[in-house]
């Protein structure tokens, strides 16, 4: 199925549901609409992945580009509600513990409230 | 159980493992079946490939879980064909061709391109580290996902000005 | 509703409706783009095609039980094909090729075989009517289905000793 | 999905359920499951299509083969619960009515029980 996005602002935050094929071919919808949050102020972003039935190593870029690009503007994200196949190829690029992902969207909501930028799990330690 | 798996990973350079010596077309022997796709070299064409290699592997009674690590090799390396393609000539997209190869044992895949590859060899990442700063490497993914998916991969490059990526996956003995 | 779709059906043996006449190769112009698929002439392979197909149409914006259609009617095509292939050469099958050419209002599909339609034509069941004894009628039944389900249906016979069937279905008009 | 098939025997009836695609790859599998029942003095046979999510005119054509078998051999046969595809290709062959096909498995054994053979709707009149 084609990349569907849908996107919801509540409060200063905004939830995006990825639904679909995350993939090359859905790479540049998802870049443009994820392009205006990551270049605000104070980006406080969540994508919920539960309606991902494939990814693929574009993908998987997309969302560290917004990870690190969050990061850098001092902003907070989360990922939350992986699919089997969504956890499968995050793991196999070696991320799935270096990315703020949870498991449920309260988790996510949670984690993204208390922390100005999310960390990674990981790298609790040295921050 | 999965970080098992990712240790079957062999690099790309490493040559087959078979008694006789990997040349540019070592296995299609003409008495195997062979399932031949060719897709005009553009992102929306690589789920028709990943559906027609999730047909060729469910016959061949792969698991659930390999046949998605399947689609997901074959349309990392379709994207990769796709990116590096010649642009288009006259108007007309160059083609990708993937040929699917079932046989008793296992699937073997080749995805090729009209591309060459660098002359100084496939650039590689060998790490998801974060860098000094804790940023996360955003590219060069595509080929370490295969290489964790698949049991063999190799790059063949012919005497034609073209790119072909084979790719290995053994049925696990039941 | 759906017996006015049935009405859509078009004589084998009739012309394409278009404004030149029709040639063996009508509309494979050379700036479209186009997906091949080469399969065994084995019912194993029928299933990928199928998938495949599904892949371009739903690509196409074609509603799911449009897309169900296209499956079969390719699927039927296959079927024909695989059935009237010649015999297998030096232990090897025959190949099917299926080329499926998406434009901006139809679908147009292809599926070529090696064998030769009968010199007499293709004898057709015009009916599904019960015999005088009450038993129904068993085959013949593919080109039916398959002319119920796509918009434009025709053999082709090229000078090459092979079969082609082309399949036109239109997008509808939202 | 490869053909599957299921058959058990209650009482004088056999009730096979088809699952997955009934098609040319699975018709000499289904032919010969099928060839002992309809060679059998009194069949009767009940067809669960609950599970098929294919069927393409070789698996029409061999329930048809079926029903004129046990007509001939004055048997009763039944067909149940088609899935919409089934029923499409079933009506696209102008045999939704002349086959005793019917909505609910209990139905279809009401049908099975209250006759010798299961006459097709439309020939009712001229029986
Ligand atoms: N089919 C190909 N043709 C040419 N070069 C290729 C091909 N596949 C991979 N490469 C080279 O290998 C590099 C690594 O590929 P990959 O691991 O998929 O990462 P990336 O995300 O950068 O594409 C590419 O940047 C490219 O230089
Ligand atoms: N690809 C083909 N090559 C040769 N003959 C064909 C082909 N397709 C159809 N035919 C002829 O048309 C007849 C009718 O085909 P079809 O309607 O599919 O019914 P059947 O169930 O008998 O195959 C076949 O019996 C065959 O003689």
């Amino acid at each position: 199925m084609n990349l569907q996005i849908q996107s919801e602002t509540v409060d200063d935050k905004t939830i995006m549901s990825l639904r679909g094929d995350v993939d090359l071919g859905g790479a540049p919808e998802l870049r443009a609409i994820l392009s205006p949050i990551l270049e605000s102020d104070n980006p406080r972003l969540l994508i919920d992945l539960s309606g991902v039935n494939f990814m693929d190593s574009t993908g998987v870029g997309i969302i560290v580009n917004a990870f690190n690009r969050v990061r850098e503007k001092q902003g907070a994200i989360a990922f939350c509600t992986p699919t089997p196949r969504v956890h499968r190829v995050l793991q196999i690029s070696g991320l799935l513990t270096k990315l703020p992902l949870y498991e449920t969207r309260e988790a996510a909501l949670t984690a993204l409230e208390s922390s100005f930028h999310a960390p990674p799990q990981t790298s609790e330690a040295t921050a | 159980m999965v970080n098992s798996r990712t240790q079957k990973t062999h690099a790309a350079s490493l040559p087959i493992s078979r008694a006789t010596a990997p040349k540019p077309k070592p296995r299609f022997d003409g008495s195997d079946e062979k399932v031949v796709i060719q897709i005009p070299a553009h992102p929306r064409y690589v789920r028709v490939v990943r559906l027609a290699a999730a047909g060729v592997a469910s016959g061949l009674n792969f698991s659930i879980e390999d046949v998605e690590d399947i689609k997901l090799a074959v349309a990392e390396a379709c994207n990769n064909a796709i990116l590096h393609a010649p642009p288009p000539k006259s108007g007309r997209l160059p083609m990708v061709t993937i040929t699917l190869l079932p046989l008793a044992d296992r699937l073997e895949m080749r995805v090729e391109d009209e591309g060459r590859l660098p002359s100084s060899g496939v650039p590689r990442r060998k790490t998801t580290e974060a860098s000094d700063e804790g940023a996360l490497p955003e590219g060069g993914l595509g080929l370490l996902i295969i290489e964790s998916l698949m049991d063999e991969v190799q790059h063949l490059t012919g005497m034609k000005s073209n790119t072909t990526l084979l790719m290995v996956k053994y049925l696990r003995a039941v």
